[in-house]
């Protein structure tokens, strides 16, 4: 708790919003409707700090990811990244921050170019730095035995790999041109558990010796909470909970984060045959067409009138909920919002 | 009880063409399951569990090699003409795949194909009557609007909803066999519980036998009776879900187990397993687990284990009764050791 | 039902009005509908009564009094008088049609009376009355085609709409009306019932579209068309079917290339000597023998076999050694080169293309090196316009029976059509006054001394080496076995009202 | 989907309007003489009679303006007139635009029934004897110039066998139907003339096969292609899972499937054959559109050439559109997007 | 560079065998065909053959040992002709599908990636052109260029390339939304390199199976202007200009049957070629 006023945060996302125009009017002018993938979504990364973003599918994550990352333009609010406004920056001028900011996507076989070998492909992203033929040389091998991959495989061409050395060879990519912030969409959902482990490890050694800041994407709670020091719970574009990941799974507050827990299936059957379960009604509404006030109020089980007629915010606390009728607070509760650069698992 | 098990498979196997002549990608797989219980299967991506499934409903491309026996309610399905088979597929086993948006038919409405499903087998039932038994079926498995839905096509359905159409499809016939290959992979968490739920209950209230195909060890400890761990083609391990979990020896079991982050284990290293499943095309010699075994002897590379009974669980590794007691330790594994 | 009787042919219908129209096809329809004054025998030589019973002119050839028939009548009916005649006559002068060359010279056309018109020409002409045997003369009622939109005063040119009118309508008094003409699918007659003759064999004639050779030659042996008239001979040979009877008959059309020595590329080259020599090249035996088969006969000059002036001709015949070294004499022994431009044409069973592929062979023989552009009409047209080819093909078939036609048209006067294609810019090149003077001596003239003329005039045209015919093609007369009547005409092409079923 | 479609249907008099200034400037920029129709050769030399020509056809004013005019015409509805018929050029090709819609739809039919048949028993026993063999036959419609299979055919069946008449829609000795549809063959049917049903038809077998059989090879390539994708997919294996005996799957499932990208290219096929039939045309005598642009194309008929380019072009976007809405019909994810 | 490495350069090599091992038989015989072709168009002139363009014998002579497809009217080698044909007909083919190949991609590809006005135009240029009828604007190029094989080509490709832009749109519209491409975006690729480097390379498979089938169709395209006089120029033995001068003579019949045979072989072989390709390439998944 003591860093945070000395180091700004690396990653400073500010009222994010997209906006997706779907279809055309007649005349081909204007768009028929518009898909509200992501709403009024802020949240701040520190240094070597991992914020991991989950939800169900289609919630926005990847389009927020994609936002901060420039892929798409966001259609309101700023990115900051190291207290630069990345978002009115045109594509020249982006160039340069690419290196400071970088992407590991969800599947390792599409995120690669299939007709280039793995050196070709980390030679790419290396172009940034421009290094001279030498110096890519090492660096590529550098990077491949960072990622924990035989040399050889530098030669081989993806198809060659088996699905977890791709992903390797993605976040080889990557860190390549030592990035300050890393936006991991779903790295691990395709792969199995067996080599989800390895990677999660992988992720968090390199963490630890590139002290890099992770938005971590992922609809799987157990990983989340696992790698995260800080989570946002998202839920039709927006942030319905976010708080330190120890509080908000020991103490979730927000209806849909609990139904979201008590529905991870535990790897334990006696567990599992004493578990209470709070199964949720219904589906995600579509994002074309969301509810009215809290647009969870249709899954919810506490819904009253007041959820349909008003949207609840956003707290500005720690530990903050968007719910007009919340769980209270732990013992954190009172303390200001801010980004920490806490170690799970030391503090919790 | 002397009655015949539901679904009795012995020594399937199932092999496909490579370059270099067949390769099995079942070998020789051992089931049993009775009526009204569940029986889950786990294992990696590509250890068999889908194939060793089509293999016994006859659905695996023509060129497939399919031998073994696997007996449903006595009746050999292996080499079964496709005539015969056909009045058992659909009407006393129903099936759920993995993927429900590819798995529909995009261009025909829902109910369509679950009418089709029933008058596949019912030549006399009428449209009509088809239709509201179409209608009942959707609102069984909690389709609100039935009548509605009925009427729509696959896309205009959520995820959810499609798998629950999906198992109203399977349910049609009331079939005392139930094969679900990964229902629910591809659902959120909240979807999967609701999914789950459901075919809990529709077991029980149905009595069926249900074969639960899944990687996530959750899901099988939150509905199984019984499990089976496959790898590379293989059961390793097999028992009833307490003693799977809880009196693990098998070194694969135990990897599967320890490697899932769970609550508890923030905050410290995962315990990954090294190495990569074995291609079918290149299974080493031995146990095909062994490369990145930690508990691999050098005979593990030779002779490939056979399932014995190791307490409450029958599990295929030399090791076996040294895990299960905790006398060893595992070492790196011998190739591909990497630091971690 | 009535009896039909179905021809196959390629149709190259441009218009169906007498004064504008020309072409084969337009030849056969207007000799159905229309009736000239005077018409050519079976001889093919004799003129004969049709409209005008009887006939007489001058010494001088410039004064033609024409008799009419006072039974004939129009097909509406009405009688045909020497009013209609006047009108025909001046419509086809001012209409600037195509045939309107028929008319050149004509100083004045007045009715006598209702049945006598008297027409005076400016020159002698001794071919004026073979000129209104063309079908292209045929006689409208005035009335019915000016209620058509017809005009025949001096504003015809421009202000005549007619034109469609005709495709639907006939005014002649011919054996058949026109009854439906769809273009380049079907021309549908069907006897006049007014008509004052003979009526004609059958009741109704279909003209069908059948684009080439083969197809008319499988049509006919089907039976689904009664005559065909576009055979080409190497077709005729292969069929050999009871019910076909096919005669093959010299015809009046004859194919020629041209040089034209005013071409820009040519200049000074394409001297006289130089034209004499490469005709030294050609193998006028082989030609035939590669175009038609062996079906057809040489020809000396650009007047057809049979027409007056060409009994005692010689044609041409190769004498290699002799193109040589008249090549050499002219500098030009080591040859040169030359694009030959021609209409991308199969007519009259020859294929252009495969007569200038022989002619490449045989100038390459003398190292004239020819290159080939077959290219459509137009731009055909456009470049002999412009003097941008070397050396042509193209073929030609009688208007009438006369040699007149082509003096006026292969006779290097100047201004004639081909003194402005071949001599281009450089008419020196090609201009023969001589054969001005003859023309006019052989219009002056008739009977053997036209002949004469027309001779001497033949000889003159050969002298000149622009225009050098290589085949006159035999015709496939292609028929049922059982039809009758059918013959092929100098002037009128396929008779129809002659023909019959046995 | 509607929408999409509105907005196509709006945007095809832009398109006619781009086709026909193509035609328009590319005729004109031919280096032929455009009087070649229209002045007889013997006058070519004849300033005045030149003269009162081009100005009779409005070939005396400047190329922009003679645009314009063309444009300002066009938009009546009037393609001028034809200097090779002298007739109205849309009167031309009402005429005969029947005949050739009937033989291509003939053709059509004939090379749809037999690609599907085809397409779908080579897929079904793929790389067996029987399906080279099916493709080969396919193929070999599409393989030989039509100018010369087609004179073969006539030899064969017309020459030697006597199966079918010869050229031409009908005998040139009988009358056709009464003008209803243009197509002789619904118009006898609602004459209820049968023996010229019967002609017409014998009429039409060999070129409608002649031209059927040059789409065949596309048609069962596609189907045979796409329903070997169809086949691969999860929805064949849930169908078997249920129980459904193979022919079921084949046309229930995997042939309702691949029938989309098929339905695509026939309606291109369609548009295409329409000025492609050329050939077939031809070689069969047939009065179409097709024979008509050939022989406007080589005399620099003009307002011929405009006036099938036009017709051709709309026929084109015409079915383009047909088939946008046979693929929103028979694919169901597109109705309610867009 | 890797793609000179002596691996990489074996793995080219050996994929070409082996893609050739994988096709089904009827593609394999495709290949054959093909290479004969290819043989005969770079070779023919050294054939001992007799002059194509010259007499050879009297006209219109069935087959015979001496002239095994018999004489055409000009008395010339029908076999001989044919043989000396391919030079003229394939090369034709080649050219047209690899400048409409070239021509229609480069564009499909810009107005794929770069969207909007580019896009645009170039796509409703390509609707334009797609939708004159397709026979009658190659007549109409031909006419306004005068004839020959050149310049039938000329009007092939305008006929032609419309078709890839299409299929390279499509095609590129599909890979730019995948996820290598982000990847190399966010790795600070610029959108030339983006779409020259990361998109283009795989965009190619459908043109090639396109583009295989459709050199058949044009070598018979070509055949059909040759009928319609706007091909070849006499007396290159060119296929489609023999076979029409064989359907005037049509009893002769051997004239056309040697020509009509090549391009029947060089149709069906491309045919088969593409669809072997097909198979191969459109399973869905790697391998
Ligand atoms: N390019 C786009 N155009 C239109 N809509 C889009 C686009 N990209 C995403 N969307 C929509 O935005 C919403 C959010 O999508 P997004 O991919 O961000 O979800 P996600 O949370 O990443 O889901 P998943 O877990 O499935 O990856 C979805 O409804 C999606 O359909
Ligand atoms: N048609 C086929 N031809 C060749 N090999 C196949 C075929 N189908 C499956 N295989 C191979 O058989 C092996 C077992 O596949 P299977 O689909 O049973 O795995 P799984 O356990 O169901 O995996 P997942 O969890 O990914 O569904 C895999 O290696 C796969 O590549
Ligand atoms: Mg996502
Ligand atoms: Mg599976
Ligand atoms: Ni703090």
């Amino acid at each position: 708790m003591s860093l945070h006023n000395l180091t700004p945060p690396v990653l400073d996302v500010r009222n994010l919003s997209k906006v997706f125009p779907i279809g055309s009017n007649l005349l081909g002018t204007k768009p028929a409707q518009m898909l509200q993938a992501v709403s009024d979504v802020s949240f701040r990364v520190a240094q070597g700090e991992t914020f991991g973003l989950v939800g169900e599918s289609g919630c926005g994550k990847s389009t927020l990811g994609r936002c901060i990352l420039r892929l798409i333009d966001p259609t309101q609010g700023e990115v900051l990244l190291a207290g630069t406004d990345i978002t009115h920056l045109n594509a020249a001028e982006m160039r340069p921050l690419r290196q400071d900011l970088q992407i590991v996507f969800q599947d390792p076989m599409s995120s690669l170019h299939p007709g280039m070998t793995i050196r070709r492909i980390l030679a790419e992203g290396l172009r940034l730095l421009k290094l001279d033929a030498q110096t890519e040389a090492a660096r590529i091998a550098e990077l491949i035995s960072l990622v924990q991959l035989p040399a050889d495989v530098a030669d081989r061409y993806p198809h060659e790999l088996s699905g977890g050395q791709r992903q390797r060879i993605g976040i080889a990519r990557a860190i390549s041109v030592n990035p300050k912030v890393i936006v991991l969409d779903e790295p691990v959902s395709a792969l199995d558990v067996s080599i989800q482990a390895g990677l999660l490890n992988l992720l968090r050694s390199l963490q630890e010796r590139l002290n890099i800041a992770y938005v971590f994407i992922a609809h799987d709670l157990s990983v989340v909470r696992y790698v995260s020091d800080r989570i946002g719970v998202m839920y039709l574009g927006r942030i319905v909970e976010t708080g330190r990941a120890s509080d908000l799974f020991d103490n979730p507050r927000h209806p849909y984060t609990q139904a979201l827990l008590s529905a991870i299936p535990l790897a334990d059957p006696r567990a599992e045959r004493k578990r209470a379960r709070t199964v949720l009604e219904g589906d995600l509404p579509s994002p074309l067409n969301p509810p009215s006030g809290c647009s969870f109020r249709t899954r919810c089980p506490r819904a009253r009138p007041l959820c349909a007629a008003e949207r609840p915010l956003l707290e500005d606390t720690a530990h903050a909920v968007a719910c007009h009728f919340p769980d209270p607070a732990g013992t954190e509760a009172t303390a200001r919002a801010t980004p920490s650069t806490l170690q799970t698992g030391e503090g919790a | 009880m002397t009655a015949a098990p539901l679904l009795e498979i012995r020594d399937l196997r199932a092999a496909f063409r490579g370059p270099s002549g067949f390769v099995e990608a079942v070998r020789g797989v051992d089931f049993t399951l009775n009526a009204g219980e569940v029986l889950g299967i786990v294992g990696e991506s590509g250890s068999g569990k889908s194939v060793a499934m089509m293999a016994l409903l006859q659905l695996l491309p023509a060129q497939a090699r399919v031998s073994g026996s696997a007996k449903f309610k006595g009746r050999e399905l292996i080499g079964m003409p496709q005539r015969q088979i056909r009045h058992i597929l659909g009407r006393e086993i129903g099936c759920i795949f993995q993927d429900p948006l590819s798995a529909f038919n995009p261009v025909l409405t829902i109910g369509a194909q679950i009418i089709e499903a029933i008058r596949l087998h019912d030549r006399k039932i009428s449209k009509r009557a088809a239709l509201a038994q179409t209608i009942d079926l959707l609102a069984s498995v909690s389709i609100p609007e039935p009548e509605r839905r009925a009427q729509q096509y696959p896309h205009e359905f959520s995820g959810g909803m499609r798998q629950r159409a999906m198992i109203a499809m399977a349910l049609a016939n009331n079939p005392s066999l139930l094969i679900a290959d990964e229902p629910t992979t591809a659902l959120d968490v909240t979807v999967q519980a609701q999914i789950l739920d459901l075919l809990r209950r529709l077991a029980q209230e149905r009595d069926i036998g249900m074969v639960l195909i899944t990687h996530d060890l959750g899901v099988v400890a939150s509905m199984a009776r019984d499990i089976s761990v496959m790898y590379s083609g293989r059961v390793v391990e097999t028992g009833s879900a307490d003693s799977v979990f809880y009196d693990t020896c098998h070194p694969y079991t135990r990897g599967l187990i320890a490697a899932m982050p769970s609550l508890e284990s923030v905050g410290t290293l995962l315990t990954p397993i090294d190495g990569t499943p074995p291609s079918i095309f290149d299974r080493p010699q031995g146990c095909s687990f062994a490369p990145r075994c930690g508990y691999a002897l050098p005979a593990c590379h030779e002779t490939d284990p056979e399932l014995r009974q190791i307490g409450t669980t029958r599990a295929a590794c030399l090791r076996a009764e040294e895990i299960a007691a905790g006398t060893v330790r595992p070492t790196a594994p011998l190739s591909e050791s990497l630091p971690v | 039902a009535q009896e039909t009787l179905v021809v196959g042919r390629s149709m190259d219908v441009n218009s169906l009005d007498p004064s504008r129209a020309f072409c084969d096809t337009c030849q056969v329809y207007l000799t159905a509908v229309y009736e000239p004054l005077l018409t050519l025998g079976e001889d093919n030589k004799t003129l004969v009564p049709k409209l005008a019973t009887t006939w007489e002119n001058n010494d001088t050839f410039t004064e033609f009094t024409f008799n009419l028939n006072p039974d004939a009548v129009f097909s509406d009916g009405s009688p045909v008088e020497a009013s209609d005649v006047v009108w025909t006559f001046e419509r086809l002068r001012n209409l600037k049609g195509s045939p309107s060359f028929l008319m050149d010279g004509t100083q004045s056309i007045e009715a006598v009376d209702t049945h006598t018109v008297k027409i005076i020409v400016e020159a002698p002409n001794s071919e004026f009355l073979n000129k209104v045997s063309a079908p292209y003369t045929g006689i409208m009622n005035a009335e019915a085609a000016m209620a058509g939109g017809a005009l025949a005063d001096e504003s015809a040119a421009t202000a005549d709409g007619a034109e469609g009118w005709f495709l639907e309508n006939s005014v002649g008094s011919g054996p058949f009306v026109l009854t439906n003409y769809a273009p380049e699918d079907e021309l549908r007659l069907t006897a006049n019932s007014a008509y004052y003759g003979t009526a004609p064999g059958f009741g109704e004639v279909v003209i069908t579209q059948i684009q080439d050779s083969v197809s008319q030659a499988q049509a006919l042996e089907t039976g689904s068309i009664d005559i065909a008239m576009q055979i080409d001979a190497d077709t005729a040979k292969n069929m050999n079917n009871p019910d076909v009877v096919t005669e093959i008959v010299p015809s009046f059309n004859f194919v020629y290339f041209a040089f034209m020595p005013g071409s820009e590329a040519m200049k000074g080259k394409l001297t006289p000597p130089v034209r004499e020599a490469l005709t030294y090249a050609v193998d006028y035996d082989g030609m035939i023998e590669f175009t038609v088969g062996g079906n057809g006969n040489k020809i000396a000059a650009p007047i057809p076999n049979g027409f007056p002036g060409t009994a005692n001709l010689m044609p041409r015949s190769q004498d290699v050694e002799k193109a040589k070294s008249m090549l050499a004499d002219a500098g030009l022994g080591d040859g040169f080169t030359m694009e030959a431009v021609y209409p991308n044409d199969n007519v009259y069973g020859v294929d252009l293309n495969i007569m200038m592929q022989k002619l490449q062979q045989d100038f390459a023989q003398v190292g004239v090196d020819v290159t080939l552009k077959p290219v459509t009409y137009p731009v055909w047209r456009e470049d002999m316009a412009n003097g941008r080819a070397d050396l042509t093909a193209v073929y030609y078939a009688p208007d009438y029976y006369g040699s007149g036609q082509y003096a006026a048209y292969f006779g290097m006067t100047e201004g004639s059509t081909w003194v402005s294609r071949a001599g281009y810019k450089s008419p020196e090149t090609v201009v023969n006054a001589k054969e001005g003077e003859i023309y006019a001596a052989a219009l002056a003239a008739s009977g053997d001394a036209a002949d004469a003329k027309y001779e001497e005039l033949a000889k003159e045209l050969m002298a000149d080496n622009v225009i050098i015919p290589l085949v006159s093609p035999n015709l496939v007369l292609a028929h049922r076995s059982d039809i009758q009547g059918v013959r092929y005409s100098a002037c009128c092409n396929l008779p129809l009202a002659e023909i019959s079923r046995k | 989907m509607l929408r999409y479609i509105i907005r196509r249907i709006l945007g095809v008099p832009f398109l006619l309007f781009g086709v026909a200034s193509v035609a328009f400037l590319l005729s004109q920029s031919t280096k032929g003489d455009p009087l070649s129709a229209l002045v007889p050769e013997r006058m070519m030399n004849n300033p005045e009679i030149v003269s009162a020509v081009k100005a009779q056809w409005g070939l005396d004013q400047p190329l922009p303006v003679r645009y314009v005019i063309y444009m300002k015409n066009l938009v009546q509805g009037d393609m001028g007139t034809s200097f090779n018929t002298r007739r109205p050029v849309a009167r031309d090709i009402a005429d005969r635009l029947p005949a050739t819609l009937e033989l291509v739809t003939a053709a059509m039919i004939i090379g749809t029934t037999f690609g599907m048949g085809i397409g779908l028993l080579s897929a079904r026993f793929r790389y067996s004897l029987f399906d080279n063999a099916a493709r080969g036959f396919a193929l070999l419609g599409s393989s030989l110039p039509i100018f010369w299979s087609g004179l073969i055919m006539l030899y064969i069946f017309s020459v030697q066998l006597k199966w079918t008449p010869g050229t031409g829609r009908l005998d040139a000795r009988s009358t056709p139907p009464e003008h209803i549809t243009g197509f002789y063959s619904i118009d006898s049917l609602l004459a209820g003339d049968w023996a010229l049903l019967g002609q017409t038809l014998s009429h039409l077998a060999l070129p409608a096969f002649v031209l059927g059989w040059s789409v065949v090879g596309i048609v069962a390539r596609l189907v045979r292609s796409s329903l070997l994708e169809a086949l691969s997919q999860d929805y064949v294996r849930t169908a078997r899972a249920k129980g459904a005996p193979e022919r079921v799957v084949l046309i229930n499932h995997a042939l309702r499937n691949a029938l989309i990208p098929v339905l695509t290219v026939l309606g291109f096929t369609f548009a295409y054959l329409i000025t492609g039939a050329v050939l077939t045309e031809a070689i069969f005598s047939w009065p179409g559109i097709g024979s008509y642009a050939v022989a406007a194309a080589r005399s620099l008929d003009y307002p011929a050439i405009g006036g099938v380019t036009i017709v051709g072009a709309t026929a084109f976007l015409l079915a383009n559109l047909a088939t946008d809405i046979a693929y929103a019909w028979a694919n169901p994810r597109i109705k309610v997007s867009g | 560079m890797a793609s000179t490495s002596p691996r990489a350069r074996m793995r080219a090599l050996s994929s070409g065998r082996a893609l050739f091992g994988r096709l089904p038989l009827t593609g394999k015989i495709g290949v054959l065909i093909l290479l004969f072709w290819a043989i005969t168009v770079v070779s023919v002139q050294f054939w001992p053959l007799v002059d194509p363009l010259m007499m050879a014998g009297r006209r219109l002579q069935p087959p015979s040992g001496a002239h095994w497809l018999g004489t055409d009217a000009l008395g010339r080698d029908v076999f001989s002709r044919t043989l000396h044909g391919a030079a003229y007909t394939i090369p034709v083919a080649v050219m047209v599908v690899v400048f409409a190949v070239v021509i229609g991609s480069a564009l499909g590809a810009i107005a794929g990636y770069f969207g909007g006005w580019f896009d645009a135009v170039i796509m409703r240029t390509a609707d334009v052109t797609l939708s004159f009828p397709p026979i009658l604007l190659a007549m109409t190029v031909a006419a306004a260029l005068g004839p020959g094989l050149p310049n039938a080509g000329l009007a092939m490709i305008i006929v032609w390339w419309p078709i890839y832009a299409r299929l390279m749109r499509a095609q590129v519209l599909e890979v730019r939304t995948r996820e290598h491409v982000e990847a190399a975006i966010a790795g600070g690729a610029g959108r030339g390199r983006v779409l020259v480097v990361h998109i283009l390379p795989l965009c190619w498979t459908p043109t090639l199976i396109n583009a295989t089938m459709d050199f058949g169709q044009v070598a018979l395209l070509a055949a059909s202007l040759s009928f319609i006089g706007l091909g070849a120029v006499p007396p290159s033995p060119e296929w489609g200009s023999m076979i029409s001068e064989g359907a005037s003579k049509f009893y002769s019949w051997w004239i056309a049957f040697g020509p009509g045979m090549a391009i029947l072989s060089v149709v069906l072989a491309t045919s088969f070629l593409g669809d072997g390709l097909r198979d191969i390439f459109d399973r869905r998944g790697p391998q």
